[in-house]
């Protein structure tokens, strides 16, 4: 098996193939013989032999972010995101575009709104306030990731909110 | 004193159980809606229902817990900190109900909640204050006039709830243009926390520590303050990382500041366990900033240094009985420890709570390392109460050795399904400044400011690589276990949503 | 020294990879084919597998080991106990290979390790010894001569393991007709556990405590003794509870043990850490019983008391740092600690070993409590090793204080699909003797005589009535959740054959 | 439902109720009203509401020993055991006899035979040696429950046995 994996701000190249009770993976040019085993239901511990003998172990664990092509890939305790590329090196469609088209601004937990600082019209600098939401005691102020004009307000303040739910359109 | 009722949740909540279990005391547990199956009602020998999910409807009703009081023939309750801690009316309706509540008089409570009649009792007490107003600014008092006495105080000004404390209604404002959106944003914040609006202001010493005095005080006027608490490390105005003892505390400094802290609690009567906090100038002069009256989150550094359960006192002096520590040896400190409040949000989408099911729990264990944590494996952490989910503590012979543990103990910490600031508190570790000491109270905001954003704990190249090696296993085994059905089920919306959503 | 391989498994290879991490030093794990999942394994940064399931062909393999050592390039190899710590041709080995061995010279280990050549130390340093055979008792030596030998010494008496600890290859001889069985099986356990079957005789004392003093050498000369340990409550000779300090221990007697103590690994030339043991009389005297060349289990009692890292302070005199720990302070307990071991073994059925899966872990925590375990939920514990899982540590201000802290701590410890020692602790908890600490080492093996295989933690009534009730829940609900399968897989042939076998 | 159920040295006749989100529980003539939630895979936390409107909180897990009708009850960490009996209050037929007949020593656990103490024809008294096995570095001494004469012995000295191999038995 082999594919392309964007990870650390590199496309990498990695095939993995059963060696008996181990696999041998290679990353780009780098070979190891890796012995896996699963010590609960998502975490593998791995031993991993680099080229020269020498044993690494690790905890792993890989979870794929839902509606996206992302995998959140904790090493160590330490997590870092990587994509998996198709056969052809090109990233899978999104969930949602990032940096273009209408801004749709979600309810990031259930909560409260307590204020709206937007009107339908208002036109919006990036990182302005749009709407403040309050859960867990905290107010968290949502704000706009690019400058445009606000098209639709959903939110009411007072008004509670489940996650997911929509607040505010800029365009 | 034979049984306890806790009017808390979470953390707090669980180490005032352990303690009661400690003296061989019964504990009594009360709950809203969500917590039902929270671990404080798991491992409290009794529990009660108090109402709904906002605090409002249950952690914040006195009546219903006065009700559980009776129920369970608790003769004595511990409010642990935030909600009805620090409310003298609850402190008063124990009171009423004959029982005792562990903590000060409801008068002290009055005297030194009240942000501005504390600074008057520190002025009598001969220890200096802040510049500031010395009357609260309710409601009534217009933005144009909080505008007039602003400019007297001069600028920069710290804008602070007058009922306050951990952080919430407060506002630095640098300012006049910033001051109207701060106040309503102080005030309506201060509403929602301490159902009193009411702010004062401060006068901004500009890079400041804040340092603070854990004291005990019996009912035979015999009052020890221990070795000082160094709290600079705050994120929005929200302490995170602390420490004891203090790196920019000199033994002479500590005699004079504990002393300082003795006096203040002396001139207000106080009994049982509570913490004035100062600020401390770079110059080296000292301000009294406020009293907590109450338990403080970040008592177990102080347990650490000290040998003393802080705590299982709270509960002897409230039982009448006296004082017995060495007062000098409290202020010695014989290791030094830190904390790190590890909080259900995740750094790297600016601390949005990251609340839901806990699927995985590792937790650190071994010398020198201390979890106070308020879930377990398989508990969910809900939406409406403070996002601190475990308060990661370790010690060592000297600072570099408890920094060192922190670092491992934070290896060894593994939460899964939610994210927390596990990420952040390693990033800090590795801050040239933070393992100088070199810092004040402006020291995360600014260090973040500095990110601009970047992910917290970029990874190098090896150790990308070893994820790809990772992902290649899990290609090539289909994940580790038949985790499919648990993933789908636990991941929760809201999560996908805030990674969508507009805040990256 | 920059790497550190850690000749061991379970907990005390968990133990000091902890003080790697604490000391940013980075540790490499060896195992065996059963071990590849263990803990151990896991939390280290390197593995290297040494061969198959009996410690023969694999932690007692030297030449797997120096491989393994030679493999990943560490610098220093710590042996933890048990296994090849106290094999002065390990020690050779590893310097002969070039790097550290973390612990004494082989000459030491050669010297202190022949209990009988360690007597003829103590006598030298002037340090009284119990009376016994002074030259080892090999297979060369008849039966008849050794009843010959054991009428000098007189009855009753104790057959020892020359190369002996932890109780194994020990048995207690009352009279003339046990001997020979005696001797046979101390002979086949000695030599299985050691390789050495050669055993000693020593007079029996009657009810004495057993008393031990940790103590650090470094290689300038400097010897430091710690606060004795109280380790009498042990059964069928292997120590189950320890505590620090003892109670049976004035100021004055410390004095005299700890420098008898010190004077034996001055006159012994000994470096880095290690223990001696004695007995102590009821009337007060004390005699050197043997010499433990290595770090003991139950050295986090010493580090809570003293608040030193005794394994750091090991590789730091390993790596040729000076002892520079205030000598006085070591012997001014700042607390008292309990610990309990922790063991895989079913109380109620003869303390018969219970292997098997881990199928639920939850662990004490909170103020005063540390869990030194080498297992994690879902991990297997094996047959091949020694069943202890974890050791369970407690204190407080006072002895009362830290075993109302154990108490509470074995209240949380949780372990589902193997059994432990966890009721058989808390009944030694209840026990009045053992709370007014009137106890010698015959103790727990009386207590447990008297109980004639009565099931430990008998309930009271009105548990047996909760109990019924989680009965009815169980079938109204159908069990707790989808555990029928689990259950299923996990729960193995042997604890069925167990507990359906001719032990009951 | 109700049944009868031998548990801390009595009977006691047990019957349950569901009543909205709760249960009502009666052991002979208490009554509990009860709330209990699944916390994990084996736990249930109960909430047991006493007559006099106290509410117990309790962590209590049922295990069925494998191939006898006893249950592992554990509540708040301390385990006893329980015994469902049928609708006539008979106790169900147990997987081995324990009273009388032969006994059939079992190797507990697997290890090493290290000493096999008796031979077809002898005699023996109760708690009378008859084979030890070695595992986890330990001695462990199988011993003959009652009185009899060894009719079989399967077990050789340094032979490996599995967990539950049969080793001797006794009449």
């Amino acid at each position: 098996m082999h594919f392309d994996l964007e990870i650390g701000g590199r496309v990498r190249r990695v095939r993995v193939e059963r060696q008996d009770a181990h696999y041998q993976v290679a990353v780009d040019d780098r070979v190891f013989l890796v012995d896996s085993r699963a010590v609960n239901r998502e975490t593998l511990s791995l031993l991993v032999q680099d080229g020269d003998g020498s044993v690494r172990s690790v905890d792993a664990s890989v979870q794929p972010r839902p509606g996206s092509s992302t995998l959140d890939v904790s090493v160590s305790g330490q997590t870092l995101p990587a994509t998996l590329l198709t056969r052809f090196g090109a990233r899978p469609a999104e969930g949602v575009a990032s940096g273009s088209g209408p801004q749709q601004v979600l309810a990031p937990m259930p909560g409260k709104v307590v204020r709206v600082m937007v009107a339908p019209g208002d036109s919006v600098e990036p990182r302005q306030g749009l709407v403040v939401i309050e859960a867990m005691k905290m107010e968290n102020e949502l704000r706009a990731a690019r400058a445009g004009r606000v098209k639709t307000v959903r939110a009411a303040e007072g008004q509670s909110v489940e996650a997911g739910a929509l607040l505010v359109i800029v365009e | 004193m034979k049984k306890i009722l806790i009017a808390n949740r979470g953390e707090i909540a669980v180490r005032i159980i352990r303690a009661c279990r400690d003296m061989e005391v019964r504990s009594v547990a009360v709950y809203s809606d969500c917590d039902r199956a929270a671990l404080h009602v798991r491992m409290a020998d009794e529990a009660y229902a108090v109402g709904g999910n906002p605090p409002r409807e249950s952690y914040l009703r006195i009546d219903r817990i006065i009700d559980a009081v009776r129920r369970s023939g608790a003769d004595a309750v511990h409010p642990g900190y935030g909600f009805l801690a620090e409310n003298e009316e609850f402190a008063a309706a124990c009171r009423d109900a004959g029982v005792t509540f562990i903590g000060p008089s409801p008068e002290a409570i009055t005297l030194m909640g009240s942000k501005t009649a504390a600074r008057q009792v520190a002025i009598k007490a001969g220890v200096p204050v802040v510049p500031g107003t010395e009357d609260p600014l309710g409601d009534e008092v217009s933005e144009a006039d909080v505008l007039a006495i602003a400019k007297r105080v001069g600028y920069p000004l710290m804008l602070k709830a007058v009922a306050g404390g951990g952080g919430k209604g407060m506002r630095m404002v640098t300012e006049p243009s910033e001051l109207a959106s701060a106040l309503r944003a102080a005030r309506s914040e201060a509403s929602s926390a301490f159902g009193d609006s009411a702010v004062y202001l401060e006068r901004r010493i500009l890079t400041p520590r804040h340092i603070e005095v854990q004291l005990l005080a019996d009912h035979d006027g015999t009052v020890i303050p221990f070795v000082e608490r160094e709290c600079s490390i705050q994120r929005r105005h929200q302490k995170v990382v602390e420490e004891s003892p203090s790196m920019a505390v000199s033994p002479e400094l500590r005699q004079r500041i504990t002393s300082a802290a003795a006096s203040v609690a002396r001139q207000a009567g106080y009994t049982n366990a509570g913490t004035i906090e100062f600020l401390l100038d770079a110059d080296g002069s000292f301000y009294f900033l406020e009293m907590n009256t109450r338990l403080q989150v970040e008592h177990p550094i102080t347990e650490q240094v000290t040998g003393v359960d802080l705590v299982q006192w709270q509960i002897r002096i409230a039982r009448g009985e006296r004082l017995t520590l060495d007062p000098a040896a409290m202020l010695v400190p014989r290791c030094h420890a830190v904390e790190c409040r590890i909080y259900a949000e995740d750094p790297d989408t600016g601390f949005m709570p990251s609340p839901g099911p806990l699927r995985g729990l590792r937790v650190p264990h071994g010398p020198g390392v201390r979890d106070d944590s308020g879930v377990y494996e398989g508990a969910e952490v809900p939406i409406y109460y403070d996002p601190m989910i475990s308060k990661l503590i370790t010690w060592a012979e000297d600072r570099p050795g408890a920094l060192a543990r922190m670092k491992r103990a934070l290896a060894e910490y593994e939460v899964r399904g939610i994210r927390t600031t596990i990420p952040f508190f390693r990033w800090i570790l590795e801050d040239e400044d933070f393992r100088a000491a070199r810092f004040d109270t402006t020291f995360i905001d600014r260090k973040l400011g500095a990110r601009n954003g970047e992910p917290l704990g970029a990874p190098d190249d090896e150790h990308a690589v070893v994820a790809a090696v990772a992902v290649a296993l899990r290609q090539a085994t289909g994940s580790a276990a038949p985790a499919e059905a648990a993933r789908a089920e636990s991941t929760s919306r809201w999560q996908q949503a805030a990674r969508q959503g507009a805040l990256r």
